[in-house]
């Protein structure tokens, strides 16, 4: 039943489709803001001749809480949920739908292109601060493991949140709009509240996977719940996006797509 | 060759909208026209013969097998959809290719199968240009090229010829021609009732979700008997002739149109009526120019049975 | 009484001469915008910082009542009266919501519905067709930064009796909030003829105005250098503000520059709205 | 005011492909037809003569006003209906035709007034007070057609009026389209790639292929111009009758038409004898008339094949 060259046909397309989209572009640059503000700040400190800002910090307080409590979402967001509503806002699901080509595989196809996508936008940006802020000593060993775990463990959440986004985008008419609510509405509240809201959060397993530990907040009642360990919190991640894809797809396959508005 | 489509007492609504009541179809080879005012349950019957939309009583089987998230039936169906649907920064080229591919043929053929598609449809030397700069006659010729590429047995084509131009039209209906001469079935919807004329003499008519005709437009008109036929024949002495004609009990109404030198007479009992003619013709010295059905047309079933 | 027959019948009256041939697009604008959905709510939160001032310029005409001493002391003068209530940050997060949502989607929508033909179709220039959007976004901006101010001072009239508002300092108050209003209105029309999905233009409207906010915070807490304030939009309105109406400065830096910035973008903004307009094929 | 349009040596391109290539024409009242195939070049000359685009070189007059010149006082008499379907969300038929109504000059109560009456005319009374965006491509076809003929135009463009219509509706509209001719204050030019709309509808032809205007023709001329083939349809089986006319040379295309060239001095009562002789009748006997889709073949395929 799974053709695994109509997947690769599917993965093709959409890879290169998406990489001339104008969404695409924006989101490149947006990844290298960081980046750039890092620069520019001590680019008008060597003016000033001031101590320059150490690249470490600027890279834990600044670069972390952006690529993994924002960029990763957002974008995970916009392309995840966009995986189905774009084919339906177009009508072009039907080209789709009236090929011989089972559900799983155009969602699995799909996803991977938009995921692989994503990945790419992401990578460009973490990897270039990353470096950039640790240029000193880049070629240590410590460095390159933490620059390999930090793509890593991007690329799986990346996994997690595009596979939620897309359970949103097949099932609930305002994905998008939802997806917000949940990124900078729960998953912001979840940090202060005690541990058990938290462990139904992404983000909960998501920082045992980076190497640098993003700081939280203390909780209310300033209990803080041990992290997972790396192993338990990978596991768990790729069990959740296995879950999340799942149910898109028996949605997707249950659902009728009236793509038109009158019969 | 056998049934290709059966459906039996379909029945589709979503909301208070009704799509369809009630349908029981058996379609099997040659073009078959499908026609309808809009929003009268066509579109909704074509979906669920494409499995975009699961009936809610009755069930439908192409081939014997059922359409509904049966994606493997595609091998042997080609469909062209009815809107103005394309993907946004892809060229024609890239579109035929990837739908073709989704057959899952070898690297070869599903180029060649994509060339050749886009080469009936005259789109080989702008398949390099992207879709969007595509006119909308060229983006429908697109969409028909996506259908023909596996040589499907069955054809369900969304007015397929919306927004053709004529040259092209008139190529497109010889290939469909073609395409039932090799024995293959293909279901025509269009608005544009002389297009079917051109390319079948078998038609659905679906109305307030029910078929109202299925079969020769000929056969149907012929059972319209609440519209006795129409002949319109022009010639030199119509009086005389409607003299000669009038004697049997042939004929329900006579009309004269002297500004045309033309009588038309209305009859229930055609194939009669025009023995009586000829005879009457070759018998008389009457010089006949023309003789002609004026509502023996798709146009007047249509009016007659939908009543606009 | 001859019958009405059947038929086509031609239009007896005669075409206005007016020069001003958008102002349809104006007054329909106008009504579609407050049709929208919570449009009421939007324009009550905004309108309720103009309460807040007229309550405290009630207070500060009875020295008998002890409430709102901070904010009373503010708006002591007429030209701190202006100053505080045009700069103060909630409307300036008021002006930006009701931009984009007066705004965000009067281009996008004609291009994704390509009716932008529909407008040229009729006696009605480009020119014409992007004043009459200008105009829906500058009325509501302007209902809620040029009408409370002009209240203001009327009321402080009755509750003071006091003329002192010299003509200077009147004119300056209609001025400053048509330029800040201008400025709003051209980077939101901008931006809603840049792409024909709505949202789109609305994620990029937000992450540009807190992105200013952010990096002028981030940079200053950095350097210490009141430079960087010329990088955040609120903080440019509030300078160009006090340099207008000659009050304290909010940062040790030329007043003038911000105002500089603010004309310097409205114009780019308008240039780059030109150059898509132009590109748009109809 | 005899000439409605005056082109002269118009030119036009999308950056190498000309798409309106040194184009001349002069249009009196009445109704025209404008046909090509695809790329023609139609839209664009339609866009030219209404200035949403600037020709690259030529001239021209349309009501008396230069199309480059006085572009507004010149749209003030001219109404255009769209290919594409452009509508405006959020409105009702009412509001969006007064609206357009009002952007032509109309004074608001005016526009009201007249938006009601032009919608009964189309035919969308029971739905005037729906928003446009629920509406069929049939409806929107109507409420395009209202809209575009609410200031009461001189000249009406029309591209693809009946795309998208069922019959019935696709009838009515052909007969809106003659009615508003026949009442002769506004001449009409329809693009459109039904041939059969276009003889229903229009006094005059112009055909244009690759952006150049190569016929230009009345439909009555067309249609007079005869041709010695005979159409005939028997009741029965047509070989018997056939084998009687092995002189003249005939072919038989599908269903039954049989397609016969005989001499203009040929009596036809010789055809009806031999059908009785060979015991069957005449269904159909019809001179042909060149329609417009042969006029229409002739001249693209002259011009080179497409």
């Amino acid at each position: 039943m799974v053709n695994k060259n109509k997947i690769k046909t599917i993965y093709n397309f959409f890879v290169k489709k998406l990489l001339r989209a104008k969404k695409t572009k924006f989101f490149i640059l947006f990844s290298i803001t960081p980046l750039l503000i890092f620069l520019l700040i001590n680019g008008i400190k060597l003016l000033y001749n001031d101590n320059l800002l150490a690249g470490h910090d600027f890279f834990k307080n600044g670069g972390m809480p952006f690529f993994f409590q924002f960029y990763i979402q957002l974008v995970s967001l916009l392309f995840g949920a966009a995986v189905l509503s774009d084919e339906i806002d177009s009508k072009t699901l039907i080209y789709l739908n009236t090929s011989p080509i089972s559900k799983f595989s155009i969602l699995s196809g799909k996803l991977a292109a938009y995921l692989s996508v994503t990945f790419i936008i992401y990578a460009i940006g973490s990897s270039l601060l990353y470096v950039t802020t640790h240029f000193n000593g880049i070629l240590t060993k410590k460095n390159l493991l933490a620059l390999l775990q930090l793509e890593f463990a991007g690329l799986i959440a990346i996994i997690a949140y595009s596979s939620l986004f897309l359970l949103f985008g097949v099932s609930l008419k305002k994905s998008t709009i939802i997806g917000l609510v949940y990124i900078f509405g729960w998953e912001t509240i979840a940090q202060i509240l005690p541990g058990t809201a938290q462990k139904i959060t992404l983000f909960f397993y998501l920082n045992s996977l980076t190497p640098i530990r993003i700081p939280k907040e203390k909780g209310i009642l300033n209990i803080s719940i041990s992290q997972p360990g790396f192993a338990e919190a990978l596991i768990s991640l790729l069990l959740f996006s296995a879950i999340f894809f799942a149910a898109s797809v028996y949605i997707f396959k249950k659902r009728e797509y009236l793509l038109a508005d009158h019969t | 060759m056998g049934v290709v489509i059966k459906g039996e007492n379909l029945s589709k609504w979503y909301g208070n909208v009704l799509g369809l009541s009630e349908i029981s179809v058996e379609i099997s080879g040659g073009i078959q026209g499908l026609l309808g005012p809009n929003g009268a349950g066509k579109s909704t019957f074509l979906k669920i013969l494409t499995g975009q939309l699961k009936p809610n009583i009755g069930e439908i089987t192409i081939f014997g097998e059922p359409v509904f998230n049966n994606h493997e039936i595609f091998h042997r169906i080609g469909y062209c959809p009815e809107f103005d649907a394309y993907y946004r920064e892809v060229t024609g080229w890239e579109f035929i290719r990837f739908k073709s591919a989704l057959f899952g043929y070898n690297k070869k053929e599903t180029d060649d199968r994509a060339l050749k598609a886009l080469d009936k449809v005259g789109l080989t030397d702008s398949k390099e240009r992207k879709i969007s700069e595509y006119s909308l006659g060229m983006r429908q010729r697109l969409k028909f090229a996506s259908s023909i590429i596996n040589d499907s047995d069955l054809l369900i084509l969304d007015e397929p010829l919306r927004g053709v131009d004529p040259l092209w039209r008139i190529k497109i209906i010889k290939m469909l021609k073609e395409f039932e001469a090799e024995g293959r079935t293909i279901i025509v919807s269009s608005h544009i009732l002389a297009e079917i004329e051109a390319m079948t003499n078998n038609v659905i008519l679906i109305h307030q979700g029910k078929i109202f005709a299925h079969g020769d437009i000929q056969e149907i008109r012929d059972l319209i008997g609440s519209h006795p036929h129409r002949i319109s024949v022009v010639c030199d002495d119509t009086r005389g002739l409607a003299k000669k004609m009038i004697s049997d009990d042939l004929l329900r109404n006579i009309q004269f149109m002297d500004s045309e030198q033309k009588v038309i007479f209305e009859t229930d009992k055609r194939d009669r009526f025009f023995d009586t003619l000829t005879a009457t013709i070759s018998g008389s010295g009457i010089s006949v120019s023309e003789i002609t059905s004026p509502d023996d047309n798709l146009q007047s079933v249509f009016d007659y049975l939908i009543g606009r | 009484m001859p019958i009405r027959e059947e038929g086509y019948y031609n239009w007896e009256g005669t075409l206005s001469k007016s020069k001003i041939k958008w102002f349809p697009i104006f007054t329909t604008g106008i009504k579609s915008v407050y049709k929208k959905r919570f449009s009421k709510l939007l324009f009550a939160t905004a309108s309720s910082l103009f309460f807040v001032f007229l309550i405290a310029l009630y207070v500060s005409s009875k020295p008998e009542l002890k409430m709102m001493s901070r904010l009373v002391k503010m708006i002591s003068s007429d030209a701190l009266l202006f100053r505080t209530y045009y700069t103060n940050g909630f409307l300036v997060f008021m002006c930006a919501m009701i931009s984009v949502f007066a705004g965000s989607e009067l281009i996008s929508n004609d291009l994704k519905h390509k009716s932008i033909s529909l407008y040229l179709a009729r006696p009605l220039s480009k020119l014409d067709y992007i004043t009459g959007k200008f105009s829906i976004i500058l009325f509501y901006l302007m209902m809620f930064t040029l009408l409370p101010g002009l209240l203001l001072v009327i009321f402080k009239v009755i509750f003071t009796g006091d003329f002192s508002a010299g003509l200077a300092l009147l004119v300056k108050s209609i001025t400053f909030p048509v330029v800040i209003s201008l400025f709003w209105a051209s980077l939101m029309l901008m931006l809603s003829s840049l792409s024909e999905n709505g949202r789109f233009v609305k994620i990029i409207f937000f992450v540009a105005f807190f992105l200013s906010q952010m990096i002028a915070g981030m940079f200053w807490g950095i350097f210490r250098n009141d430079n960087f304030m010329y990088i955040s939009i609120e903080k440019n309105i509030q300078q160009f503000g006090s340099f207008v109406f000659g009050t304290p400065l909010e940062f040790r830096a030329p007043g003038w520059i911000s105002g500089a910035i603010l004309l310097g973008l409205t114009a780019l903004f308008l240039l780059i709205l030109a150059y898509r307009l132009r590109k748009v094929e109809v | 005011m005899e000439t409605t349009i005056e082109l002269n040596g118009l030119n036009f391109s999308y950056g190498n492909i000309k798409a309106v290539d040194d184009v001349s024409l002069i249009t009196k009242k009445g109704i025209y037809g404008l046909l090509g195939p695809n790329g023609a070049g139609k839209t664009t000359l339609m866009k030219l003569i209404l200035g949403f685009l600037k020709a690259r070189s030529g001239n021209g007059k349309v009501l008396g006003f230069g199309i480059e010149e006085n572009t507004r006082e010149l749209r003030e008499k001219v109404g255009y209906m769209s290919e594409s379907d452009s509508l405006i969300p959020g409105m009702d038929a009412v509001d969006f035709t007064s609206y357009l109504g009002r952007l032509s000059g109309m004074p608001k109560q005016e526009a009201i007034k007249r938006a009601h009456e032009v919608l009964y005319y189309v035919g969308l009374e029971e739905s005037r007070y729906r928003m446009i965006e629920t509406y069929s491509s049939g409806m929107m076809q109507r409420l395009k057609l209202a809209s575009s003929i609410v200031h009461d135009p001189v000249l009406l463009f029309l591209d693809e009026p009946t795309s998208g219509m069922d019959p019935g509706s696709r009838k009515e509209m052909i007969e809106l389209i003659n009615d508003i001719s026949k009442k002769g204050t506004m001449s009409i030019i329809i693009s459109s790639h039904i041939l059969t709309d276009i003889e229903a509808t229009c006094e005059d032809v112009i055909i244009m292929d690759k952006g150049k205007i190569i016929a230009n023709e009345k439909i009555s001329v067309i249609a007079s111009k005869e041709v010695d083939i005979f159409e005939i349809k028997l009741g029965g089986d047509s070989s018997a009758f056939l084998k009687k006319f092995e002189r003249f040379k005939y072919e038989e295309a599908d269903r039954g038409m049989i397609r016969m060239q005989l001499p203009s001095d040929f009596s036809t009562k010789e055809i009806f004898d031999a059908a009785l002789r060979s015991g069957t009748h005449i269904k159909h006997f019809l001179k042909r008339r060149s329609t417009l889709e042969d006029t229409f073949m002739n001249a693209i395929g002259e011009n080179g094949a497409n």
